[in-house]
């Protein structure tokens, strides 16, 4: 809980510091590291915490912003719906293309999912007459609660906030759970844990249809926060900027895969000033963060000892023998 | 004001920067021709990089919202991304002129959207009716899968019909194929008179090779968008023969074609430009002259409408007028490949 | 006396900020077996791969033939006539029996081969079947076999029994006795320190990154120390 | 009789599915074979045409010269990738590195940003439009073969995937230097036991399997007569998926997948439409895995 | 009565290799038994084959009067048996106490709801509770408690094979598989080893294991299986197999 309590707070506290700026391109940089803060913190749970590279992330993150945008634009359904719709209809995509392939192992796993994610692309882009295909579609409607509008810079802001700290607070208990370690099993051995009793097939599906539910989300957020989408804005380079975030924060570390969305979302904006060279800038920052820190920033294991040192005397105060042993070993 | 500052927001990175490095470099010369007019005010243009990626387009349209200074935006260059930053642009009441995006939609977003292009409801129709007076009446179509191809298929197909034609084959392709061999094929089985095309240069220097590869001489069509040197570069003497429209051409021997275009070889090691750049600098001159009525005090506002009252501007692509839904009608002319070159041809 | 085969001297190594063998020092003479012993988690495995050049060491020197190997890249130790049979076996379970005993023979090429497999006779009736499909001892036999292929001057087994039946072991401990006679020198680590008191000429026990104990195996196998600690209790 | 239609599709299918296969090969040795995660051999593959191309329009050379300019290119590019983006990585001797997921795809994540580098330096220096080869070096002659048109281009890839092909079986399988490379990918620490200098062995492979990307690059530049910074990033996808649907390790493997890649594209082209033909390619790439959860070609895992 | 586990005419080929070949066995309820046999001689191959490793190429196996073979090996281990592997699998980059509680886990009705919910529901809550109890209790009975928040990647050797006992004990299975426990341990700690096992059968656990040192087995085992060549060559008291001279000369060596 410590960690969403701190997180809860710098995202409340944000707006503030904003505010002194007047700017909304403040917060339109805010909002569009958050919901990359989604993202990224949804496939960490594949890719981090289960071991799957996951290449086809982007195409679950569309279908999320093609229900929210289609069911805005045919029929006229808000925010408020369209949240969790979005959510829903992704997992379901997601489960649906899970079952043949999920029993897939490390790299035909990972071609398996850029297969799905190419096609669901395809899908997007040539299915004109569902998708409206390369035209784009517009979604009318901003953020609203039960028709009270939130589209105000704060508000929108607010609402970005609250829906991906809810998210990554889920997430997070998911993954720091008995269930993010039955996970973490099958990315260190997968024949070890099928042994103990963990039915890897399907924890593998449930963690890929949960990661898409929240891809969803976040493209819910993302079609009515822009107004906008079109096939384009969940191409393959988008799953791999994804995987690039996850990896660069540390493998296996949530607050690293926040941090990396956050640093790859604000880094080519901060590097403006660069001009045509910012993307070589971002490049090598990429390549010397890796270099010097090759788990990542907050790989699994610093960020294991920084919950130790953190938690040192919990840990040992909780032992079987203090009576209060019990609902460790996670927090 | 003394200086008035506009917002290009474009891609000067990534897949597609090569059209975003043009129009900068068009939008400088326009600019310095003007800065060097002797106005009582001068234009600052603040450039963006977009990468062609909606993300980033949203960012800087937010950014260009701030910047209270900022009356004017021009670009982005791919529908996508200025649709994504036009709701920015709505909502700011800031005028939006690109001087690329062919979305159907586009300019129906707001009053603030315009664009200096001609849109396929106009080139498609003119087309169908050239390829009919040369007696073709059964034509496949091809175009890429963009909303902009998108646009060809349906402006051309609907107007081939009115012309009592007969559409014998018509599909899309993802931009960036390589191989149109068998696309080719497939279209040469269909027999049609002709073919038109909705791509841009890259892909169609790829088709024409491959369609002489493939000995096939059936007529190609089409549209101004493959208009660019480049194709000629590329395709060689695969070329040769394509029939396509344009509303520039820099053999056009008046002062203002000539002097763009002089200007533009000395910025390009002596290239000429083609029909792109020519339309982000006749898109900039057309705002800065917008920005020149809405003096004194130019606003956001004002320039918008000062921006929807250009009536017959002279530009390199012809007069521009802006129509009340904020199209630009435009002149069409026709062209040939001959001997290496664009010729206009008078029919 | 003659300098010894193998020297090591002060010989300090750390994994991280970790420092596991502080100060070791020990020598293999000319044809001679050492025996190491030591507990679980000691730094044994530590002390033989830097001696093969696995791990770098931070202080102190390792001579081989009078050359100084300590932090030489591994494959020319190797080439100088050092092998091991390593901890984990290290076999390349991808490739057949076949190919991983070419392997280990490298440059010296397949010279040995029959003999080798003259030695352990399963392996060849499995000379085509991927190494990682044999058993937990087929495998350990072909670790030994490899790096018999080389013809080495000093061997390095670390834990040569682990995993065979009682019968192979005694064939092992056979083997070295063997080896040596051809005049192979032999660092050996072993859990069965009874065995390797055994066969061994010097010992040595290590604890905790240091050698606490050393000197002629018959010495050693009467220490009470030993016998307590490593023998299961009752003196020999 | 058959329709000559439906052989014209299939031998542009098979072309197709050579120039995926030419991409392949290299990609293969490295990613697959020496079992390192390396995204960036669309860049080399892309340094490979601009070599060549610079040569073209510096000095005009013969053509085999040119392909030996990209090759050089290609081998340097190579070693340099190897020293800069993955060597690094093998500093790490503790074994919760070692066994570590995070360092495993560490080097996923700085090949890819070399790639970035490279890519946006390239668009630096050459612009990112696309660049046209001289005429005269292109491999795009007409050739006719009974009903079916090819390209004298068609006939040069095959030669000298071919011969990447059989070169690259025999150096696997019948050299020290082959053995070496399969032992490294398969138990980088028993191959220092057994004396194989590992560093060595691992640069040799990447110089090699970079001198074919180049070598690719600059055909495939050649045969399309166009050369741009994104060139390598279509072919690098179609490579991977081949690389992995023929089972990761084996080269003909990839290259069988490649031809059935371009294959089935050219027949989803000819049966349902162009946009949809890579829908076909991958819808295939999945089937395939459910069937062969393992690749074509690849081995089995190994026993419990 | 029924059998706790029942092996009947099992065989696996490998290829050309039989590596077990026609064999029938069972082990009772609250026995401890042992599995002995020369190297190759398909003994982790069995395991391997009642677990659900390695599909069967004939014959079956029942466990608790009900048919296993066919099963995965999740599904075996939900019925109770638990193994641990020859050579050493332990999670290295998960916490000592991490690794235990996968064995947990595996044991409980898993899901991402009662993960998600947990703290707000009774049922997750518990859920939560009781896999970190049994887990506690594990680590206990191995005595690794101290080590709880360790990396299991930084474990020396021994501690590592009582960390994957702990694992299978976590399951609190009915029938516990060892392969090999002792391997590379020396004497002393064997011989505390034999003492932990005979522990854990005391407190009614059916065990059986493989092993080659024979100072445990016939220690410890109260009835020995043996195998050669696939086959089961011998099958009785440990004194038994010990004069057995088809033990002696296939396995044991004359002398020892
Ligand atoms: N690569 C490594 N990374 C981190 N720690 C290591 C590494 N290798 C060894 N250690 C640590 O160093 C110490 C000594 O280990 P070593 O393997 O040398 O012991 P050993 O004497 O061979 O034990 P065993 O009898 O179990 O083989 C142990 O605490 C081990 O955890
Ligand atoms: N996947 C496989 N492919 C081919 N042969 C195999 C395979 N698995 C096992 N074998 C063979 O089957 C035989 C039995 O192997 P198993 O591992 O069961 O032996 P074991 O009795 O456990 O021996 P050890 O005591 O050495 O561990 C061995 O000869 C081995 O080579
Ligand atoms: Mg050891
Ligand atoms: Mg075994």
């Amino acid at each position: 809980m410590v960690p969403a309590l701190i997180l809860l707070l710098v995202f409340a506290a944000l707006p503030a510091l904003l505010a002194g700026f007047d700017r909304g391109y403040f917060y339109q940089i805010a909002n569009l590291a958050l919901i990359f803060v989604l993202l990224s913190a949804s496939m960490h749970l594949v890719t981090g915490v289960a071991g799957l590279l996951h290449l086809g992330h982007a195409a679950f993150y569309g279908v999320g912003a093609y229900t929210a945008a289609l069911l805005t634009s045919k029929l006229g359904l808000g925010f408020t719906v369209t949240l969790p719709l979005s959510g829903l209809v992704a997992a379901l995509v997601a489960f649906l293309v899970a079952l043949p392939t999920m029993r897939l192992v490390s790299i035909y796993f990972a071609v398996a999912t850029l297969a799905i994610g190419q096609m669901l692309y395809l899908v997007m882009l040539n299915w004109v007459d569902f998708t409206k295909g390369p035209n784009g579609i517009i979604v009318s409607k901003g953020f609203e609660l039960f028709g009270v509008s939130l589209s105000g810079r704060l508000a929108a802001y607010y609402t970005v906030a609250a829906v991906v700290t809810l998210s990554v607070v889920a997430i997070g208990r998911l993954s720091h759970s008995y269930y993010g370690n039955a996970l973490r099993s099958i990315r260190e051995d997968d024949q070890c844990a099928d042994a103990m009793g963990v039915s890897t097939v399907r924890l593998k599906m449930e963690a890929f249809t949960l990661s898409a539910f929240f891809a969803g989300v976040a493209g819910s957020l993302w079609a009515h926060m822009t107004g906008y989408i079109s096939p384009g804005d969940f191409k393959f380079s988008e799953s791999i900027l994804i995987l690039a975030m996850v990896v660069v924060g540390g493998l296996g570390s949530l607050p690293g895969a926040v941090i990396g969305a956050l640093l790859l979302i604000l880094l080519p904006e901060g590097l403006r000033a660069l001009g045509d060279f910012r993307n070589i800038m971002v490049g090598l920052v990429m390549f010397l963060s890796i270099l010097l820190l090759p788990k990542g920033l907050l790989g699994e294991v610093s960020a294991l000892r920084l919950v130790r040192r953190q938690l040192g005397a919990a840990w040992r105060n909780t032992g079987p023998g203090t009576g209060k042993g019990e609902g460790i070993g996670w927090r | 004001a003394d200086t008035v500052k506009l917002g290009y927001q474009l891609p000067l990175t990534g897949d597609t920067a090569q059209y975003g490095q043009d129009f900068r470099k068009a939008a400088e010369i326009a600019l310095t021709e003007f800065n060097a007019a002797g106005k009582p005010f001068k234009v600052e243009i603040v450039f963006e990089d977009s990468r062609s990626d909606a993300k980033e387009g949203t960012n800087i349209a937010r950014k260009f919202v701030d910047d209270k200074e900022i009356v004017g935006v021009l670009g982005d260059f791919t529908s996508g991304v200025s649709m994504a930053a036009a709701q920015v642009y709505k909502d700011a009441g800031m005028p939006q002129l690109s001087q690329t995006a062919s979305h159907p939609d586009y300019t129906k977003i707001s009053k603030y959207q315009f664009r200096n292009i001609a849109t396929q409801a106009q080139e498609g129709p003119y087309n169908a009716k050239w390829m009919a007076a040369k007696g073709f009446k059964n034509v496949a179509v091809i175009a890429e899968q963009t909303d902009w191809g998108q646009s060809v298929v349906g402006g051309f197909s609907d107007a081939v019909k009115a012309n009592g034609g007969t559409v014998a084959f018509s599909e899309f392709f993802n931009r960036g194929l390589k191989d149109y061999r068998s696309l080719i094929s497939k279209i040469e089985r269909a027999k049609p008179d002709a073919i038109y095309t909705g791509f841009f240069y890259e892909d169609g220097a790829q088709f024409l090779k491959q369609l002489q590869q493939l000995g096939i001489k059936t007529p190609v069509y089409s549209t101004s968008a493959a208009y660019s040197p480049k194709l000629i570069e590329l395709a060689g003497g695969a070329a040769e023969g394509v029939h396509l429209t344009s509303n520039f051409l820099p053999t056009d021997p008046s002062p203002n074609v000539q002097h763009f275009v002089e200007e533009w070889k000395k910025r390009s090691d002596g290239a000429v430009p083609g029909q792109f750049p020519a339309q982000a600098y006749d898109a900039v001159r057309i705002m800065l002259a917008a920005v020149e009525r809405a003096q004194p005090s130019p606003t956001r506002e004002k320039v918008r409408d000062a921006l929807a009252q250009t009536r017959d501007f002279p530009g390199v692509t012809g007069k521009t007028t802006f129509s009340a839904d904020r199209e630009a009608e435009k002149d069409l002319v026709k062209v040939e490949v001959k001997g290496g070159a664009f010729v206009p041809v008078a029919e | 006396m003659t300098a010894p085969l193998l020297s090591i001297a002060d010989l300090h190594v750390a994994m991280g900020p970790q420092e596991i063998l502080h100060g070791v020092r020990l020598d293999v003479p000319e044809g001679a077996i050492v025996a190491v012993l030591g507990s679980n988690g000691v730094g044994k495995t530590t002390l033989m791969r830097t001696v093969s050049g696995i791990y770098r060491a931070r202080q102190g020197s390792i001579t081989f033939r009078g050359q100084p190997i300590a932090n030489m890249p591994a494959h020319r130790i190797v080439q100088l006539g050092l092998s091991q049979a390593p901890e984990g076996r290290q076999i390349f379970s991808n490739m057949n029996v076949r190919e991983n005993l070419v392997l280990g023979g490298g440059e010296v090429g397949l010279g040995e081969l029959d003999r080798v497999l003259a030695m352990f006779p399963i392996l060849s009736e499995r000379l085509r079947q991927n190494a990682g499909s044999l058993s937990g001892g087929e495998q350990q036999m072909l670790c030994i076999a490899r790096a018999l292929m080389r013809r080495p001057t000093l061997l390095l087994l670390d834990e040569p029994s682990l995993g065979l039946a009682p019968k192979i072991v005694a064939q092992i401990f056979d083997l070295i006795g063997r080896i040596r006679a051809e005049g192979v020198s032999i660092l050996l680590v072993e859990q069965n320190a009874r065995a390797a008191l055994r066969i061994a000429d010097h010992a040595a026990v290590l604890e905790d990154g240091r050698i606490v104990l050393s000197g002629p195996a018959d010495q050693l196998r009467d220490d009470p120390r030993i016998a307590e600690a490593y023998l299961g209790g009752h003196a020999h | 009789m058959f329709d000559p239609y439906y052989l014209q599709q299939l031998a542009i299918g098979l072309s197709l599915g050579m120039t995926y296969a030419l991409m392949a090969i290299g990609f293969t040795l490295i990613f697959g074979v020496l079992n390192v995660v390396n995204f960036a051999h669309g860049e080399i593959y892309t340094l490979g045409a601009f070599a060549g191309l610079v040569l073209i329009s510096a000095t005009a050379p013969p053509i085999v010269a040119v392909i030996l300019g990209a090759l050089a290119i290609g081998a340097l590019a190579g070693f340099s990738l190897e020293r800069i983006a993955f060597k690094p990585f093998r500093r790490f001797t503790d074994e919760a590195s070692l066994k570590s997921r995070a360092m495993r795809e560490s080097t996923l994540l700085s090949s890819l940003a070399v790639s970035i580098v490279v890519r946006e330096a390239l668009e630096i220096v050459f612009g990112s439009q696309m660049r046209s080869v001289p005429f005269d070096y292109l491999i795009n002659t007409p050739v006719r073969v009974g009903p079916v048109i090819l390209v004298t281009g068609d006939f040069i890839i095959f030669g000298v995937a071919a011969a990447m092909l059989i070169g690259l079986q025999y150096l696997l399988t019948r050299t020290r230097v082959g053995l070496a490379i399969r032992a490294v990918s398969n138990n980088p620490l028993g191959a220092k036991y057994v004396g194989i200098d590992t560093d060595r062995t691992i640069i040799t492979t990447f110089v090699v399997g970079s001198m074919m990307g180049a070598a690719a690059g600059i055909l495939m530049g050649l045969y399309y007569g166009a050369v741009f910074p994104a060139m390598g990033f279509t072919p690098g996808i179609k490579a991977f998926v081949a690389m992995v649907m023929g089972g990761l390790s084996s080269i003909p493997g990839a290259v069988i997948c490649a031809l059935i890649l371009g294959i089935s594209e050219s027949m989803a082209t000819t049966f349902v439409s162009s946009g949809w033909s890579d829908m076909v390619a991958y819808g295939f790439l999945i089937l395939t895995l459910i069937f062969f959860p393992n690749g074509l070609f690849g081995a089995r895992r190994e026993r419990v | 009565m029924t059998h706790l586990l029942e092996i009947r005419n099992v065989s696996r080929r490998f290829g050309g290799v039989q590596a077990v070949g026609d064999v029938t066995a069972h082990v009772d309820e609250g026995e401890l038994v042992g599995l002995i046999g020369p190297n190759g001689a398909g003994k982790t191959t069995l395991f391997n084959l009642i677990s659900g490793f390695t599909p069967l190429s004939g014959g079956s196996v029942a466990f608790a009067g009900r048919t296993i073979s066919g099963l995965k090996p999740n599904q075996v281990a939900r019925l109770g048996i638990s193994r641990t592997f020859q050579n050493l699998r332990v999670f290295p980059n998960m916490s000592v106490f991490d690794n235990v509680s996968v064995g947990a886990v595996g044991a409980l009705p898993q899901g991402a709801f009662g993960a998600l919910f947990g703290g707000f529901h009774k049922g997750g809550r518990n859920r939560s509770a009781e896999i970190s109890r049994r887990s506690w209790e594990a680590l206990e009975a191995v005595g690794l408690t101290h080590v709880a928040a360790e990396l299991a990647a930084n474990l020396p050797y021994g501690q590592r094979k009582y960390l994957e006992i702990a694992r299978a004990l976590a399951m609190r299975p009915r029938f516990l598989i060892l392969d090999e426990p002792a391997a590379g341990l020396n004497d002393t700690e064997t011989r505390d080893l034999a003492a932990f096992i005979k522990r854990l059968h005391g407190q009614g656990l059916t065990i059986m294991l493989v092993e080659h040192d024979m100072t445990l087995v016939m220690g410890i085992c109260q009835r020995i299986l043996v195998l050669a060549s696939g086959r089961k060559i011998a099958d009785g008291a440990p004194d038994a197999i010990r004069s057995d001279a088809a033990v002696l000369e296939a396995y044991l060596g004359v002398d020892e």
